[in-house]
């Protein structure tokens, strides 16, 4: 195995065109020196990416957020302006792993490891987050929930590198929560995860919404419908209750060794349900 | 095949090191330095046992890479007595018994250290909290949790 | 000189007090060597080969490949081991579980081992062995591997314990049964009777540091082995034994252990290792990964019970029987058996029964996990008591009182209690003032009790006076949670000198007689009382050396507060000695001063612990959150209180894990979902209240301090503590453990809606 | 005379008697006489059995002596955690 840092994107990506065996890029690293454990893992390059030139902060720009791919979780949280703005997202980041995983593990990362069940993601496709792509062929930005494909697949080339994760400004009276379901307290994968993303009219009245469920299906779900549930009401509860119900409607979980069909469709619900009623309060709402 | 060649500052000395890429920091602090007070317990970031402190945060050192330790701050536990003067938390932890069969302690002192370097006067469920990373199948954690409410306190002149 | 060990109430200055312990500091700044923290010159990295199948006949072994690869120095497979097929059969059993020499019965189990330069080497030459399995039909639930149509582990075993002998072979290893009094009239006579059906999944002890060893043979056949254990000399016994050496010819000593709780009882891979380095010629480290861990140690077993009590109105218990069924791994055990005796210790019955089946599974081979099979006969039993208690509309605490096993007993598993503590821990518990809290909506209370055997076992202690009078004890109980200080107390105590100048260290296979392993709490309780008796033979040499110096008589002498003093009218001008004036001129007065003991420490006395627990259960997701824990335990006498209380809040820790989280998981592959601390949970910090805990001494009159065991029986409430606060909180009795929130759930979503 | 009773899987040994008396002062005759009448408890007595008397269980202690008068059982030499 070769280690390489490179300390611009083109040389990342370059050294992504140019093996010809299995490349890994390293950020974080949690959850690629876990897999790498296996005896099954074969991987010929890595890429530690964190030397590279402004993938190391978070920029807030007049248009929003821009969260450079080698961020830490725990700076996400140590961000007041980010936390201020998008207190779900940051929420969701900083609910992965232990405060030692929390050092070292980044969204984009997260992202780009396509599990089902993580954490940050529901809440970045909740907040209508987008991801820089750098490649040899250029930069594109696409929708968050675009990365992941399948369990463990991404959208992504060869040589394409997620350089950062970008966050719209807030508009007023916005507000966004995630909230998952684990058995203990910490250091679990979520087994069913719900983020919910809504701006109010000036009377309190949902104007628009987003609802995203992570560990429901094979890759993170957005619910319109459930979304849809909501807006032009003041989360009464009725419509928290059918937005509970189409949240739940929406799931196709499996059985595994974290939770069952039926628990992962309740929940998701009763999760959904309580994420709207912290979104409405962070945004103002009686 | 050839080691990667790797500077960085271990507990305040200068040390140089070559290591494979597939080898963690873990493995280089024990098998190539000889510094076995971070022990392997899971090898997948889920105990803690391994936790050290990299440019100042907490990490698994069975999560890093030896190679990434390049130009960095390592801070292990043999580095965190000062001579022969124990750390506040070393002290809280054997006046509290906070330790059993002792072999997550390593873990747990730094893991306790990074918290209150970052929040000295943490309340209790901040504590378990900022402590959830490190297992212990021994104590119940009631101890270990007294221990370092006890060195906050200490070292906060109260 | 005969060691007297019955107690005598006495005022202590050392016992009882709570200083720091002596390896404290190599602990809390990483010196303390652990298993893996230990390296020889020349050394080799061993790795094992696993079956990936859950039940498989080994046709035949290639070892060709790996054997060629540059930097491999040895290669082993059952092949390489004696064959014990005549011999016994459980030595046969061990070794076919470090080394599977016809099928592999499990996933994980081992099947080949290298040795080789580096890991990364060693990591390669596993690719490299070809294994041709025939793939079998395999069963790993405790209730499916009953059944007829089970597919059988081994065509040679006929449940034993049954009368014809069966003339088919059957997963059922044995029946053992239980119990005095006639349950079918005493049901007859009842006027309530719950009945039901348990389940418990299995678990892991969960000790933090993995299985390892660094084993060298040298080419005269002696060897070393430096090991993480429970027992070094039960462990130099058994690899002696399976790989046919002398027991004199092989060393091994016991690193610092990181936890074992049952599971570091039996050798696992440890002479493979052996194996491995006699065949390379060079030392083998020998480590597994969290991974091998589970799939390959000994967790604890499955277990499906029933349970039936029957009870007048009046809240007397009438008969009371049980059937359990614990899956041993595929080896036969005595788990049920165990389970069945322990199932109603806590209770005085006229009527009882228990039945247990000892049940082969394609499992990891089960080992005992801190009083091994009592949690979950009590989670079973306790369950059905609070039931019943409910159905009687009598409070639980005051329910149990009333049948409570006293002095005078007839236990349920045969012989009749001296003085024990079943009584006194449920009266402290209905005054504790944790009965009387507020609960809030969706919470709820429960208690439970537990009673484990405690045994003591072969010990033998070494006390070195030193030439400054300063004290050396080496003990040959391996040091788990703080004995050392124990027993450093126990010695200063009976020496009559400070704590600090003795200290206490584990001798190895080498420098000290055999010991029994560190298990059934005995640790402190049998070394303690070697020590006492090493202390006074000491003491009987430094009041011969006192006379010598004197030239007095040595009836003249006595010993009393760390001196020696002569008494007597002629004598009362003599100067107290004390011990460091006697250590400094034994050179002159005969040589070294010690004092030995070898002895069996008998009588270690049962010991019981009431728990109570607080829950909230959320209704909406199942999930349960441990308000509040209090621990209610008889230690005996508490020599070193930190570490009784270390013992009751980290077997609650390790009961609440349990009782909520905790299972070994099985896909339909037989294969094992789950062999990692992500998906194990084990709890942690968060998940957790401060254990609050009770220490009551009611001495053991068969140690001379009244001490007990109290390692073990703190984990035998907490599954039934727990499950009847959780019962309680939501309105349905909870039967199958762990209490995970998708159970929960469905238990909720099952009522009916009133 | 000591009556001595067998608990489990023992008393499947010795024809499914469960109250046996022997003439023993100790627990090593005990054992001898047990053997001599009983062969099929020879294995066991050498390496599963232990000894309650009077409720407190002896697992290795040849000598312990048996009172007359006293409760002797024979249990399985336990195991634990």
């Amino acid at each position: 195995m070769q280690y390489e840092r490179p300390g611009t994107l083109q040389d990342a990506s370059r050294l992504l065109v140019e093996t010809q065996g299995t490349a890994f890029i390293l950020a974080g690293g949690t959850d690629l020196l876990v897999r790498s454990k296996s005896d099954d893992f074969e991987a010929d390059l890595v890429v530690d990416i964190k030397s590279v030139d402004g993938l190391e902060d978070v920029r807030e720009t007049a248009a929003g957020f821009t969260i450079g791919a080698a961020v830490s979780c725990a700076e996400l949280g140590a961000h007041a302006e980010l936390k201020a703005a998008w207190p779900g997202v940051v929420e969701a980041a900083n609910l992965i792993g232990s405060a030692q995983i929390q050092s070292r593990c980044t969204i984009a990362g997260n992202l780009c490891n396509a599990s089902p069940a993580a954490d940050s993601v529901p809440a970045l496709v909740a907040a209508g987050a987008r991801a820089v792509v750098t490649g040899p062929d250029g930069t594109r930005t696409i929708p968050v929930e675009d990365v992941p494909v399948a369990p463990g697949e991404t959208s992504l080339g060869k040589a394409e590198i997620i350089a950062a994760i970008e966050l719209d400004k807030r508009p007023p009276r916005s507000g966004d929560a995630y909230l998952r379901f684990i058995p203990r307290t910490e250091m679990d994968i979520a087994v069913v995860g719900a983020g919910v993303n809504l701006t109010l009219d000036e009377a309190g009245t949902v104007k628009s919404a987003r609802v995203a469920l992570g560990a429901v299906a094979p890759t993170v779900v957005l619910v319109d419908e459930a979304a849809d549930a909501i807006v032009g009401t003041k989360l009464e509860d009725a419509a928290l209750e059918k937005l509970a119900e189409l949240c739940s409607a929406a799931c196709r979980p499996i059985d595994d060794k974290r939770g069952t069909v039926d628990f992962r469709k309740k929940v998701a619900g009763v999760l959904a349900r309580r994420a709207a009623r912290i979104a409405y309060d962070r945004a103002g709402g009686a | 095949m050839s080691g990667i060649a790797v500077s960085t500052t271990i507990n305040g000395d200068e040390v140089e090191y070559l290591c494979q890429a597939e080898e963690t920091l873990l493995d280089v602090l024990r098998d190539r330095l000889g510094l076995t007070g971070a022990k392997e317990g899971c090898g997948t970031g889920d105990c803690g046992a391994c936790s050290v402190i990299l440019d100042g945060r907490l990490v698994c050192s069975c999560l890093v890479l030896g190679a990434e330790a390049q130009g960095a701050r390592v801070e292990t536990i043999e580095g965190m007595a000062q001579g022969d003067t124990l750390h506040p938390l070393q002290t809280k932890f054997l006046e509290h018994a906070a330790l059993q069969c002792g072999v997550c302690t390593p873990g747990f002192l730094m893991a306790a250290k990074a918290l209150l370097d970052a929040n000295p006067d943490p309340t209790e469920e901040e504590i378990r909290f900022g402590l959830a990373g490190n297992l212990c199948r021994c104590t119940g954690y009631d101890k270990i949790v007294r221990a370092v409410q006890d060195a906050a306190r200490e070292m906060n002149g109260g | 000189m005969s060691f007297d060990a019955t107690y005598h109430d006495q005022i202590y200055k050392s016992v009882g007090t709570r200083p720091v312990r002596p390896d404290g500091v190599d602990k809390v700044t990483g010196r303390a060597r652990y298993g893996a923290d230990f390296n020889m010159p020349g050394q080799l990295v061993g790795r094992i080969l696993r079956s990936p199948h859950a039940h498989a006949r080994i046709v035949s072994i290639d070892t060709a490949r790996a054997e060629a690869l540059k930097g491999v120095k040895a290669v082993v497979t059952a092949a390489d081991l004696p064959d014990l097929s005549d011999g016994d059969q459980s030595h046969y059993d061990l070794l076919d579980n470090c080394m599977a020499r016809t099928k592999a019965f499990y996933d994980g189990h081992a099947v080949a081992a290298v040795a080789a330069i580096d890991a990364q080497t060693a990591r390669k030459a596993l690719k490299l062995i070809e294994v041709d399995y025939e793939v079998l039909p395999h069963v790993v639930d405790v209730d499916e591997a009953v059944q007829p149509s089970a597919p059988v582990l081994h065509d040679t075993i006929f449940t034993g314990g049954v009368e014809p002998k069966p003339t088919t072979p059957s997963n059922v290893a044995a029946r053992a049964e239980f119990g005095h009094g006639d349950v079918d009239a005493g049901f007859e006579d009842a006027d309530f009777i719950v009945e039901r059906s348990f389940k418990t999944e299995q678990t892991h002890q969960g000790y933090i540091e993995p299985h390892a060893c660094v084993a060298s043979v040298n080419p005269d056949g002696t060897a070393e082995l430096w090991v993480c254990t429970q027992g070094h000399f039960v462990y130099r016994q058994k690899c002696a034994e399976l790989l046919g050496m002398d027991v004199s010819k092989l060393r091994v000593t016991s690193s610092e252990i990181g936890g074992g709780f049952g599971g570091k009882t039996h050798v696992w891979m440890e002479p493979v290792a052996l194996a491995l380095s006699r065949k390379a010629g060079r030392p083998v480290k020998l480590v597994m990964s969290r991974d091998e861990v589970f799939r390959a140690s000994g967790p604890t077993s499955a277990t499906s019970v029933d349970v039936k009590i029957g009870a007048r109105q009046d809240g007397r218990i009438t008969a009371a029987s049980a059937e359990l069924r614990y899956s041993c791994g595929p080896y036969a055990d005595i788990w049920a058996e165990l389970g069945a005796m322990t199932s109603f210790a806590c209770y005085d019955l006229e009527n009882v029964n228990t039945v247990g089946y000892e049940v082969l599974v394609n499992r990891p081979k089960t080992a005992a996990y801190r009083a091994p099979s009592a949690p979950m006969a009590a989670f079973a039993v306790e369950s059905a008591i609070d039931e019943l208690a409910q159905k009687l509309g009598i409070d639980p605490v005051a329910f149990r009182i009333k049948n409570a096993a006293r002095e005078g007993t007839r236990s349920s598993y045969g012989p009749v209690y001296g003085p024990i503590g079943i009584g006194p821990t449920l009266e402290a518990a209905q005054t504790h003032a944790h009965m009387q809290a507020p609960l809030g909506p969706n919470q709820g209370r429960g208690m439970a009790c537990g009673f484990w055997f405690n045994f003591g076992g072969q010990t033998c202690t070494d006390l070195n006076v030193n030439s400054d009078g300063t004290v050396t004890l080496a003990v040959g109980t391996v040091d788990v949670g703080g004995a050392r200080a124990s027993l450093s107390l126990v010695a200063a105590e009976e020496l009559g000198i400070p704590y600090e100048t003795v200290k206490t260290v584990v001798a190895d296979t080498a420098t000290l007689g055999y010991n029994d392993m560190t298990d059934g709490s005995r640790g402190t309780f049998s070394s303690s009382m070697a020590t006492i008796s090493s202390a006074r033979n000491a003491i009987e040499v430094m009041r011969n050396r006192a006379a010598l110096m004197w030239d007095i008589s040595i009836e003249d002498v006595v010993w009393e507060d760390g001196q020696a003093k002569a008494i007597g009218s002629t004598h009362d001008n003599l100067a107290p000695l004390s011990i460091k004036e006697i250590a400094e001129a034994s050179g002159k007065t005969g040589g070294p001063i010690a004092g030995h003991s070898e002895m069996v420490a008998d009588g270690a006395g049962v010991s019981f612990a009431t728990h109570i627990c607080d829950v909230e259960v959320d209704p909406e997701t199942g999930g349960t959150k441990i308000l509040r824990y209090t621990v209610i335990q008889d230690a005996g006498k508490a020599v070193h209180p930190d570490y009784v209380e270390g013992q009751y809040q980290g077997g609650a820790a390790q009961g609440i894990g349990w009782a909520l989280n905790e299972e070994y998981v099985y896909g339909q592959d037989g294969r094992l979902q789950n062999p990692g601390f992500l998906d194990y949970r084990i709890p942690v910090c968060s998940d957790l209240p401060m254990i609050d805990t009770q220490i009551l001494e009611i001495p053991n009159p068969n140690h001379p301090y009244g001490v007990r065991g109290v390692g073990e029986t703190s984990i035998v409430p907490p599954l039934a503590a727990i499950a009847n606060a959780v019962s309680n909180a939501v309105g349905v009795r909870m039967t199958h453990i762990p209490m995970s929130p998708p159970r929960i759930l469905a238990a909720l979503d099952a009522q009916p809606t009133a | 005379m000591v009556e001595v009773t067998l608990w489990g899987s023992l008393a499947a040994l010795v024809d499914g008697q469960k109250q046996i008396e022997v003439d023993a002062k100790d627990i090593r005759e005990l054992f001898r006489k047990l053997a001599e009448r009983y062969p099929a408890l020879r294995g066991p007595i050498e390496n599963d059995i232990a000894v309650s008397v009077d409720g407190v269980i002896y697992r290795d202690s040849w000598s312990k002596e048996l009172p007359e008068d006293a409760e002797i059982f024979l249990m399985r030499r336990l195991v634990g955690g």
